[in-house]
């Protein structure tokens, strides 16, 4: 069992007043998780006693500076369970990885009428990304219907693979739902010999990752939603699939011999990462990592899963709330509406009472129309959460319909 | 019930919120825009008949969002229905600097008008988007 | 004047002990600049008082961590003194802004035959970008000469521009050099009605930068070089040019409305940061702006100038020493080599005495071949370099002479 | 002068370095690689001949280099010549253990070694590069 009074002590932001004089209760995770002490420090100390840039020098300071970096790499790699460091590349953002193999995948096997498969239910990261491959290359993108749990509608996406299927790319873990991709997903991508790539923003901080057991090709996260720094994210891709690819972005680094005629490049993982990397970032979310290997990735796990349905338990014995998606299979993650209040009210609401809540559309324009919803209100928890947080969220909740539809 | 809530979402708010005036499409208009907030997905739309004296002789809206993007629609609508264009305009400069913390040289509003409901946004930085959509529309529905 | 005592004493790595336990002589600022403590403090204090995703919440820290990251925006307008902050858009580096701006200014502009002007001299995040887009679009990339003296030649400059030249893309600060580039080539530019890019990575933390009065169009630099964290770059475009671009990158934060049928961008700068941003580190580099105004830009150039004047006077003497490119118009950065002793020797021998340099390529091969060398050795100025660390420099340059050549 | 200088710049690697042995090409060779640094633009082309026995029977390289480099693959050559390839592999991977600092179970090099002049790189994380370039061309060479 996680000490999570201990836990709360570890996080600064958690023990201050906000808005009003109120304690800070921060539900708002899945947008971006609050830093340890640890983290903050680590980069204080970084560039403090050790900083200096990565790879390309002799000097003292500089070979600490790309031990830090390429230590994180090693980190990462173990926490995913990749097989090789050469298969992590750094990146800004998820975002920007999604970006990456979208690019480079394309560019190498993507031809006029193959099809790209997603689902409704996708963050715009894994969506935008697409449709500019599609403008370019003249692909089509289908999206695979979620049925009323906010599951993928595992018939509907079957239907949907075919000869033309070359990727599959779809959350891991839904950012509205809460809802984990089903294993027979994968394996259906897996036994048609078809490429997927995992989004693992919203998995990566609240279950115990292992991309060989999951059996997907390439897999994605932010750091900042990992306790971590912001500015770095993570793309992870099979060796002998990475391997082949081409460059995304070209720069200092990456490259092996330049002339003006031309130039040839490293070898992984340098090749995708050109200019100056988030390299202090990086070492940040080393450092973030190893705070929740010492917790224990399946205690955080846990932790949360009880949380939700502790959360769930109370919400549902409100009749004013609407859940959105069933109760099996959610982690960490709720999306609700009061009846007849907007999202907005019940996070300015909230607000002033000193929980942050998200409102909106979450990056899911798609599934807010599939869904006829403007816009959700959305809980999510980390691991400092406690359940006497989720009864003051509750009791907020009711004051909020009180005070709106009095 | 805490008070920057209060200031927030007084009574004229919550009323206009809840039943906006002035809902649906005008027939006949020569002016139109939609208006969109990219944070949420709230949308309307917006019509409204100039006659050739340039007074707004109608306006009107429909739309989905939540109550302060609806109110200030709705009282919008109210205030500017029957002005002139010229007029119109200074109420738009004046409203978009009430909603962002700046009231203190208004032209043309002042504490006796029902929009003045609408100042406790200045305390909610990030609602001032939603304050703000349908004035963004008319304006833009001006130059088109 | 500045009082580099004081200003010492704002950078805690400058006041460590290194290898062999000598006090670090840090020359190496062009490959990346420590950092002062308010930013560090700072980087501190926003994870710990106010740290939450951007723009998308409607909840207090949401608002505080947005309006942080949008007043950086406005501290760097006013830094290059852009027109407006909708003109900055964050990116992760440099090497990111320019492999924005080739994406997009090619996918809208560049067809087969037509031509992009370089110089030999650019760093490769300046030519890689290039040659990628060659790749796609069949066009082609240029290299001006360089004179002995380190500056671009302008006669042939001038003979390589045509009706076929798309774009100028050179480096406004030479990183091997120390040159800067001659306002008349940037006057031939604009003369012509051809856009162009100067890379400011080495300029904006050296010299004033008014995007105006330079007359540029596009203008990129990274934070890490001008004393604010990794991860973060700037790029810098005129209004009405980029508003005409397509987006680079697709994800959240940059499209007004999706459907499963397609997209619309939102405006500027936005259009252009798909994704949760560097949102601290720009902010980071916010502060270290403010850091550098309070001082000066103007007195941190003259100090750097007399430094490096000091340095060349010294190094001149040296019979053994080989300095790349004329003495004039060079700022902060000078390239020697040692008479028979490899870069490399030089740069291990003074990184035991303490005394950070740098060695190589520099990134930029196809000037080391043109030069027919292989690679040099650099030092660098920041603002906190001293004359007594030149002086200690060039003991340790007779030092290094003595044993290799013994 | 300075130990950690002194220890990475051993008079025998002056010397290999100022004038390193075996630099040409051999002449005939069936076996050839270049090997490339690519944080400095040191590169070197190393040409070696086997005989039907499996000996290396001669070996040489020319190149850009550092001391290190330069001095590395002059040993390099000097140590190989004459050994047969599972020998010559063995002193590639004792070779690597000692110049990345793990020089405990050696099999086959030992303190005797010219070789063992290059130990001094392991205080110089960054110049292991410099000290394997040749050997990695080596290897890479005879996967060829
Ligand atoms: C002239 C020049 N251009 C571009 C770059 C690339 O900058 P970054 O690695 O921060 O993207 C550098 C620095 O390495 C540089 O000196
Ligand atoms: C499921 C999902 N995918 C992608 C993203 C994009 O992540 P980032 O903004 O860190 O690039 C997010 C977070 O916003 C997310 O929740």
């Amino acid at each position: 069992m996680l000490d999570i009074k201990k836990i709360r002590g570890d996080f600064p932001i958690l023990n201050k007043k906000i808005l009003n004089n109120k304690d800070l209760i921060y539900l708002d995770t899945a947008a971006s998780a609050q830093k340890p002490k640890v983290v903050i420090d680590e980069i204080n100390s970084f560039y403090s006693n050790n900083y200096a840039n990565v790879s390309r020098g002799v000097h003292t300071l500089s070979v600490e500076s790309t031990f830090k970096y390429e230590d994180a790499r090693k980190k990462v790699q173990k926490f995913i369970n990749a097989d090789s460091e050469r298969e992590i590349i750094f990146t800004k953002s998820a975002t920007e990885s999604i970006n990456l193999i979208a690019n480079s995948f394309a560019s190498k096997y993507i031809n006029e009428g193959d099809e790209i498969i997603l689902t409704v239910m996708e963050h715009h990261s894994n969506i935008i990304p697409w449709f500019l491959i599609r403008d370019k290359y003249k692909c089509k993108i289908l999206f695979a219907n979620i049925d009323s749990t906010g599951n993928i509608d595992q018939k509907h996406f079957e239907s949907l693979i075919s000869e033309k299927t070359k990727l599959v790319s779809i959350t891991h873990l839904s950012n509205v739902f809460g809802t984990i991709v089903n294993q027979e997903i994968i394996n259906m991508c897996n036994n048609a010999g078809i490429p997927i790539l995992l989004d693992g923003c919203q998995s990566a901080s609240h279950i115990p990752i292992d991309v060989k057991t999951l059996g997907c090709d390439y897999f994605v996260f932010s750091g900042h939603k990992l306790y971590a720094p912001t500015g770095v994210g993570v793309f992870y891709g099979k060796e002998n699939l990475i391997e082949e690819l081409p460059p995304y972005q070209g720069g200092g680094g990456m490259i092996a011999d330049v002339s003006i005629d031309g130039a040839t490049f490293t070898d992984l993982p340098a090749k995708f990462e050109a200019g100056t990397p988030p390299l202090v970032e990086a070492y940040g979310l080393g450092v973030a990592i190893d705070y929740v290997n010492e917790l224990g990735m399946s205690e955080i796990s846990e932790h949360e899963f009880r949380l939700t349905n502790y959360a769930l338990d109370k919400m549902q014995d409100l009749d004013f709330v609407d859940i959105h998606g069933a109760n099996e299979n959610k982690h960490s993650i709720i999306s609700f509406n009061i009846k007849n209040v907007h999202s907005h009210e019940v996070s300015s609401f909230l607000d002033v009472e000193g929980i942050a809540i998200r409102a909106g559309h979450h990056c899911c324009q798609p599934l807010m129309k599939h869904l006829s919803l403007n816009s959700t209100a959305r809980l999510s928890f980390g691991m400092y959460n406690t359940e006497d947080e989720v009864d003051i969220f509750i009791n907020a909740l009711k004051k909020c319909r009180d005070f709106f539809t009095k | 019930m805490n008070d920057l809530i209060k200031e927030l979402y007084q009574e004229i708010i919550l009323d206009h919120g809840q039943s906006p005036r002035n809902f649906g499409e005008c027939d006949p208009h020569n002016k139109s825009a939609d208006g969109h907030n990219p944070l949420c997905g709230d949308n309307l739309k917006l019509t409204f008949y100039i006659n050739n004296e340039d007074v707004i002789e109608d306006i009107k809206f429909t739309g989905e969002g939540c109550a302060i993007s609806l109110a200030s629609a709705s009282l919008m609508t109210e205030k500017l229905k029957g002005k002139k264009i010229d007029i119109a305009e200074e109420i738009f400069s004046d409203f978009t600097n009430l909603v962002s913390g700046s009231s203190e040289d208004l032209k043309v509003l002042n504490e006796e008008d029902s929009l003045y409901a609408l100042k406790g946004v200045g305390g909610f930085p990030m609602r001032v988007k939603c304050a703000t959509m349908a004035w963004h529309a008319f304006k833009s529905a001006l130059k088109s």
